[in-house]
């Protein structure tokens, strides 16, 4: 036996496969998982209008941008491993950039936004060079930081306002034709925005690149030896991680008529994102979608309930905890475990 | 260090069952250690062995079983009041306070009550032993070379009073001159009446120190008897030691 | 005779350590090399310094012609270094295969994702993971992350694989194995240099032997001019009759 | 006046004879139960509650011949932006609110905003007192507060009499509200002559004014306008008195108004604040209570002093009120038209509405009073200062 | 001139007390890593805790110092048995989300007691007036106390048996549990420890400004600072590292506008996190 281990290896060393790039991208295609996202994504979209329901509207598109905050953050969190308690920060410049090339620059929104989201992955790119360097909670801290520094100066920032911030006229609305279409407008594009999020998510993990961001988050020094590019790959993930949610805030608060710091970069809301990821199971592509529905659901029972509602910190704190200590998987880590025949679909 | 009466049932292993989460990995384990000798447990990889320490000590719990020790039933006592009864391990990797100093490092060797009671007695025996210990008192225990740390390890435990001394994996990555100097070590607390089990992935060396053997396989007890007849038996030697 | 990596006088301090220093060695084209030394001789941080992981005070590493002193771990593994560490680091949460196909996509090769799949799955049949392909990698035994430890290195196909005491924890038969595994590997034509302290193990694979102390080179010669040297007896194997019964077993 | 609307009331009242239905109309509003704003807007919802009890107990709002019972829908807002839209939806489409109340501070009320104006809802905006929310095109929105610019007019007055040269420092919140506040009465007090030494603004979070205080010291002002919301506000005039900064005038916004302000003890003294309305305001009400009686029955219901947020709230439902009797319909068009001609005086003062398209809805009606902390008798106790005809003690400067 | 310095002075007063803050969430990280994000809520606590106490006794809010300590170790206990015990060892996100959700739930709870209104603590001292300036005696008496805790911290630490468990329990655990220290409980007296520090510098900073139930975000965020100013688990570092930072805060506002002082600050922290990631004074432990 030992001797043919011996022919085994030699042979090994020296195999060359032959495979064409054509063959990867039909390898995904016939994958069911993209289509449940497009399909999803649909649904999502066109829910509150054949239910003629603009209140649903309302809870759905929040739900579509929580999808989209937890759905990138998760890239960091879950794939990489790090973890960025000042996502926000990505939300809220994004969308000052694109709330102020919209309104004073009266560029169209759509490249407004879009502006937004490339100049964050930018700025991302640059600030990952220097934070992500530092490991768990020291990168942890310095995204808060981060967000607090670019917080404290937007606030000092006159032609943002200051600490005003923007107020939109609803003359803003105009070239979408008003307000009433204004929002729907900005509905079905954060819809979009949070399918492209998912298919983000669903493209990283199964490709080469990923591979590299999960062999970061497993354990970095051995990526690095094996020859994953960490710098930069992290640093990359960081910037992609920024793009989307950029994107989204700037429809956001165009949506919400006004932007101002607080409101921009509450730390708070960072931290909401990543209760969704575990509430879903991090490091999915699904386990963020479930998480923010699923928390969205929550606090707005709670919110809406009366006996709870003065209570509802209370007991969404309570809740978290008890995910926390007891299901760290997240409801898509816990049934895997339960039911591994389903794993090919709870990805 | 002595227990009272040679040849006394010390520690007592009935049957553990233990594992990590829904993994069993111990399907029934069995061993005893009289007091003042030296017993090895050996087995391949996998077979259970740091398990077994482990739930001996109780790191983790045994799912099923009996953990008797100087008559008292100790199954279910966490790993300090283990420690602080006498039953005293030796890790895997020496795990020392690397920013502690030497004699901080010995003094929480001694940090159960028992212990603390021949702090004096026990620092200047561990300093006779190990005079190198003792030139260096007051630096980093992180600073050491692996053979000084694995001293310093054996040390320690010896400040915690033992009626048993639990070693695990005495000459994982040591050179072999510092194995050398630790068996001399051993050898001299055996002669002082030290009760010492051994878990050792050296088969030689633990056959060769120890008077009595377990052969652990594949989470079970498969063999025992006194070590030269261990060694002597072909097909343990085959199979199960892989001499 | 062709020199594949030459260190050249490599130097590194860590606060008032001298870890390293002024240490030259040659690892030739096919041949394995074996590093021997007492604890704390600064044998990891000499494998620390090849692949990358923290850069020589001064000094200079020639790898295939190549000047690679001071380059980051991920691009030396791209120019054709692998290495099975010492502690095991298998990335727990990824499976047997994809740890292995992280070492195709990022080693030498550079290679797409469905050929490291191919590639990974080859390596990891070739030393007899061929069962666990899917299992996790936090899932398999010590042995078996050794194991996994070689199959990641040797996915990449490097042209010099790095081994840190890959046989410390295995028993005597599992020993055997990986010496055979080993022995294969060269075969295959991949260049080694080895970290050992199992002597039996050292002696019967290496072409040659380089001994450090203190972080400078002590002697370097065959396996057979390294156990008769009077030197590397005192510092490193100690007396010999001990040593015997160390080794061999009972007396 | 009073006399009029009662005969109306009657009128109404027969013309719809004992066949009068019990219909209800809903008012859907977000408070801020939690989060940083909620001190203040929890005064406001005490008089819009107590405005709804006093209300039904009179047989509800009299319009077009029926009988509407006031009913609440409020949700919590959290004191942030994230959920008004979807509340203030909700409120529209499932809760069929047929009139909105704003919630508390200016930016939530932009935001609300832009869906009221959506589904053509009268808003009465109570707590958003910055102009720039009023100039955004909205036609469904009415402030019932005097605007922020003329916050510290009063106080400016006040220092024109007493010392034309003075030095003041503007020190005020980082946020919306405070900052307009100052901005505008920093130009105003360049108008007049004054000397600006020293302008600061910090952020909502700071407790440690000392810094501040330091620089005030350094900058030898006179006087110190601008302050934020209650809890900086309180701090300031605390760590004032304790670090003992000599100046003569103190005038902040919104925190020393507080029953709670009484507290800080003797570093309350002196110290005042503009204020929209003050228990002891004497304005003659065309329409319901006096401001006696409203202090008395809120006090007897809630056993503190009204301040001017739960006044605001108790007087904007009323004006609201007053129109929809006005219009005799819940008809938002019609009604909104009888706000755009809104021209009443209640114990809150008057109100008029601009109707400008520019500033549409803008309050215009109402002034702003000054009162101080003065001790009287050994006890603290707040004093409308300003102006000379609503005055109750004198200046203490 | 006699302005700056005063204004330093002053800083370096205050800094002390947010030093004594950031003892309390440094010692935590160092001992079982970490990182308390329910930190502010439980400074909140110890606000709370004086003035109950103040107001219900009439005892000086100095005299109640020793009640918060008792107050806040007894609740450092219990919080670390009900939401930190499980989490120790885990990811470093399991950890910082349990003190998230634990701060979540302390700040709801406050909330509905207590509303968001602000309160007040009545303490009067003779202060120290150079010219104009005044240093108040209670931000001086504050850093004194502030000084003298860490000075008993210190000592406490390094001379005695608990303090000694509690290092070779930071050290390895493991080892510590063979070695027959109780660990989870010398954990839990940690935890204990650090709330307790964090309560008394609640009280502390209630005797100089008012505050409110949402204060302690403000003192969690300027602990992180001072935390990695002074190097991560390093309780000594902590309180030189709030003296800098108070001296930093008082250096700046002569000289910019109060409102930059937040950048000043956060990009200090940033900067300083990746140029020393163990912290400035970070003693390289000999």
């Amino acid at each position: 036996m030992p001797s043919s281990i011996s022919q085994d290896v030699a042979k090994a060393g020296t195999f060359k496969p032959q495979r064409s790039f054509a063959d990867e991208i039909y390898r995904h295609v016939r994958e069911p998982f993209p289509w449940l996202i497009v399909i999803f994504t649909a649904v999502v979209g066109l829910a509150p209008v054949v239910m003629d329901d603009v209140s649903l509207r309302e809870s759905l598109l929040l739900a579509a941008v929580y999808v989209t905050l937890a759905s990138n953050l998760n890239l960091m969190i879950g794939y990489a491993e790090y973890v960025n308690f000042g996502n926000i920060v990505f939300f809220g410049l994004g969308g000052y950039i694109g709330v102020y090339l919209a309104t004073s620059w009266h560029v169209n929104l759509v490249l407004s936004v879009l502006a937004g989201g490339v100049c964050v992955s930018a700025l991302a790119y640059l600030f990952g060079r220097g934070i992500l360097g530092l490991r768990g909670a020291f990168f942890a801290l310095a995204t808060i930081g981060v967000n607090e520094a670019i917080h404290a100066f937007v606030t000092n920032f006159e032609p943002w306002g200051g600490a005003t911030g923007i107020y939109l006229s609803m003359d803003a609305y105009e070239p979408l034709g008003g307000p009433m279409s204004g929002l729907w407008f900005c509905y079905y594009l954060l819809v979009l925005v949070m399918g492209l999020s998912l298919l983000l998510s669903y493209a990283i993990k199964t490709s080469k690149f990923g591979l590299g961001i999960l062999a970061i988050g497993q354990n970095e020094d051995a990526a690095a030896v094996l020859g994953v590019p960490t710098p930069r790959y992290k640093a990359i993930i960081y910037a992609i991680s920024g793009f989307l949610p950029a994107v989204a805030g700037g429809l956001y608060f165009f949506k919400s008529g006004i932007i101002e710091p607080n409101g921009a970069f509450d730390l708070t809301t960072s931290i909401e994102a990543i209760v969704m990821i575990m509430l879903g199971g991090a490091g999915t592509i699904t386990g963020p979608v479930i998480g923010a529905f699923l928390y969205e659901e929550l606090r707005g029972f709670l919110l809406f309930s009366e006996t709870f509602s003065h209570l509802q910190l209370v007991l969404a704190g309570a809740l978290l905890l008890i995910i926390v200590l007891f299901v760290p998987g997240g409801l898509l880590g816990w049934l895997r475990a339960r039911l591994p025949w389903l794993r090919k679909w709870l990805q | 260090m002595t227990e009272g009466a040679n040849g006394a049932l010390l520690l007592d292993v009935e049957e553990l069952e233990a594992g990590y989460d829904d993994v069993q990995i111990l399907w029934g384990i069995s061993l005893k250690v009289k007091a003042g000798t030296m017993t090895t447990l050996v087995g391949a990889n996998g077979a259970g062995k740091t398990t077994t320490l482990r739930a001996i000590t109780g790191a983790i719990r045994p799912m099923g079983g009996r953990v008797t020790f100087g008559g008292e039933d100790v199954t279910r006592l966490s790993t300090h009041a283990k420690a602080a009864r006498g039953l005293v391990l030796v890790p895997e990797g020496r795990q020392l306070y690397p920013d502690m100093t030497v004699e901080e490092n010995l003094e929480m060797g001694a940090y159960a009550a028992r212990a603390r009671k021949r702090y004096d007695d026990h620092l200047e025996k561990v300093y006779a032993l190990f005079p190198r210990l003792k030139e260096r008192r007051r630096q980093r225990a992180g600073t050491f070379s692996g053979g000084e740390q694995q001293m310093l390890a054996i040390a320690r435990g010896l400040m915690s009073d033992p009626r048993i001394l639990i070693i695990d994996e005495l000459s994982l990555g040591l050179a072999p001159v510092v194995v050398q100097q630790l068996v001399v070590t051993l050898k001299s607390l055996k002669e002082e009446g030290t009760t010492i089990l051994l878990v050792e992935q050296n088969v030689h060396l633990a056959l060769a120190l120890s008077d009595y053997t377990y052969v652990i396989a594949e989470g079970h007890s498969f063999t025992e008897g006194p070590s030269s007849e261990v060694a002597a038996k072909p097909e343990v030697r085959q199979a199960y030691l892989g001499l | 005779m062709t020199a594949l990596l030459q260190a050249i006088n490599l130097s590194r301090r860590f606060g008032g350590v001298q870890a390293v220093s002024e240490l030259t060695f040659t690892v030739n084209q096919g041949e394995i090399l074996g590093l021997i030394g007492p604890n704390g001789a600064g044998k990891s941080t000499v494998f620390n310094l090849l692949n990358g992981v923290i850069a020589p005070d001064t000094g200079q590493i020639i790898f295939d012609g190549k000047d690679i002193t001071g380059l980051p771990p991920y691009t030396v593994a791209r120019h054709g270094i692998a290495r099975a560490h010492q502690i095991m680091q298998p990335l727990l949460g990824l499976s047997v295969l994809e740890n292995c196909m992280v070492g195709a996509c990022f080693g030498r090769e550079n290679m797409n994702l469905a050929d490291a799949r191919e590639a990974a799955r080859e390596v990891a049949q070739s030393v007899g993971l061929g069962d666990r392909i899917n299992a996790l990698a936090g899932s398999l035994t010590t042995a078996g992350k050794k194991r996994l430890e070689m199959a990641r290195a040797l996915s990449a196909h490097p042209k010099l694989l790095l081994l840190d005491e890959v046989l410390a924890g295995l028993n005597p038969t599992e020993i055997e194995h990986m010496i055979e595994t080993i022995r294969g590997i060269r075969k295959g034509g991949i260049t080694i240099l080895m970290i050992e302290h199992v002597m039996r193990a050292i002696m019967s694979l290496s072409d040659r032997i380089v001994v450090i102390n203190l972080g400078k080179r002590l002697a370097e010669g065959t396996p057979r001019e390294i156990a008769e040297n009077p030197e590397v007896i005192t510092a490193y194997l100690g007396d010999s009759k001990l040593l015997a019964t160390a080794e061999e077993g009972a007396p | 006046m009073r006399k009029g609307f009662y005969l109306l009331a009657a009128a109404a009242f027969l013309a719809a004879g004992p066949a009068l239905a019990e219909d209800t109309v809903t008012i859907g509003f977000t408070a801020s139960q939690t989060g940083k704003l909620n001190n203040d807007s929890t005064s406001q919802l005490r008089g819009f509650e107590l405005w709804r009890d006093d209300v039904n107990a009179k047989g509800g709002i009299k319009a077009g011949g029926k009988s509407y019972k006031v009913k609440f829908v409020s949700y919590d807002d959290e004191s942030q932006g994230t959920r008004v839209q979807q509340l203030y939806t909700r409120l529209i489409t499932q809760d069929k609110a047929q009139f909105l109340f704003s919630p508390y501070s200016s930016g939530l009320v932009a935001t609300a905003a832009i869906i009221s104006e959506q589904y053509g809802k009268v808003m009465m905006s109570i707590g958003g007192a910055e102009e720039k929310t009023y100039k955004l095109g909205n036609k469904y929105l009415f402030q019932t507060y005097t605007g922020a610019s003329q916050y510290l007019a009063g106080a400016l007055d006040v220092l024109k009499h007493k010392n034309p040269k003075a030095k003041i420092a503007f020190v005020y919140e980082d946020d919306p509200f405070s900052k307009a506040v100052a901005q505008a009465t920093r130009e105003l007090a360049k108008k007049d002559g004054f000397t600006v030494a020293l302008e600061e603004s910090y952020s909502s979070s700071t407790t440690d004014f000392g810094p501040i205080i330091n620089k005030v010291i350094s900058s030898g002002a006179d006087a110190l306008l601008g302050g934020g919301h209650y809890a900086d506000g309180s701090t300031l005039a605390r760590q004032l008195h304790d670090q003992k900064a000599k100046l003569k005038w103190v005038t902040l916004l919104v925190a020393p108004d507080s029953p709670n302000f009484s507290k800080l003890g003797d570093s309350a003294v002196g110290i005042s604040v503009p204020s929209q309305w003050e228990p002891q305001v004497t304005y003659k009400p065309d329409f319901g209570p006096t401001p006696a009686e409203f202090a008395k029955e809120f006090t007897a219901k809630y056993k503190i002093a009204p301040g001017y947020h739960a006044a605001g709230g108790y007087s904007g439902a009323m004006i609201l009120q007053h129109a929809i009797e006005k219009a005799g319909s819940i008809d938002p068009k019609k009604v909104a038209a009888e706000l755009n001609k809104t021209d009443v005086t209640t114990f809150f003062g008057k109100c008029k509405f601009s109707t400008d398209p520019k500033s549409h809805g803008l309050q215009i009606g109402h002034t702003m009073v000054l009162a101080q902390w003065q001790m009287k008798d050994g006890k603290l106790v707040k004093e409308v200062i300003w102006p000379d005809n609503a005055k109750t003690a004198n200046i203490m400067y | 001139m006699i302005g700056i310095l005063a204004s330093v002075v002053d800083g370096v007063l205050v800094g002390a007390v947010y030093g004594l803050a950031a003892m309390g969430l440094t010692l935590i990280w160092g001992v079982m890593n970490v990182i308390n994000l329910s930190h502010g809520a439980i400074i909140v606590l110890g606000m709370f805790v004086v003035y109950f106490l103040t107001g219900a006794t009439g005892v000086s809010a100095y005299v109640g110092i020793p009640v918060v300590v008792v107050v806040g170790f007894v609740a450092g206990i219990i919080i670390y048995w009900m939401s930190v015990n499980r989490v120790i060892g885990r990811p470093i996100l399991m950890s910082l989300l349990a003190t998230f959700s634990l701060n979540m739930i302390i700040i709801g709870l406050a909330t509905a007691a207590w509303t968001t209104s602000p309160y007040n603590v009545p303490v009067s001292l003779p202060g120290i007036t150079v010219q104009n300036y005044t240093f108040t005696g209670t931000h001086i008496m504050a850093a004194i106390i502030a000084g003298a805790i860490a000075g008993i911290l210190y000592l406490f630490l390094h001379y005695t048996r608990p303090g000694k468990a509690i290092r070779a329990v930071a050290s390895n655990r493991d080892a510590a549990e063979l070695n027959g220290i109780p660990t989870r409980q010398v954990l839990a007296m940690a935890f204990g420890l650090g709330v307790a520090l964090a309560c008394v510098s609640g009280a502390l900073i209630a005797t100089l400004f008012p505050f409110t139930v949402l204060s302690g975000g403000a003192y969690q965020l300027k602990s992180f600072v001072v935390t990695v100013l002074g190097g991560l688990g390093n309780p000594a570092g902590a309180l030189l590292g709030g003296i800098a930072l108070g001296m930093v805060e008082g250096l700046a506002t002569p000289f910019t506008p109060v409102s930059w002082t937040p950048i000043i600050e956060f990009g200090l922290f940033v900067l300083t996190l990746i140029a020393f990631p163990r912290g400035i004074f970070a003693f390289t432990k000999a």
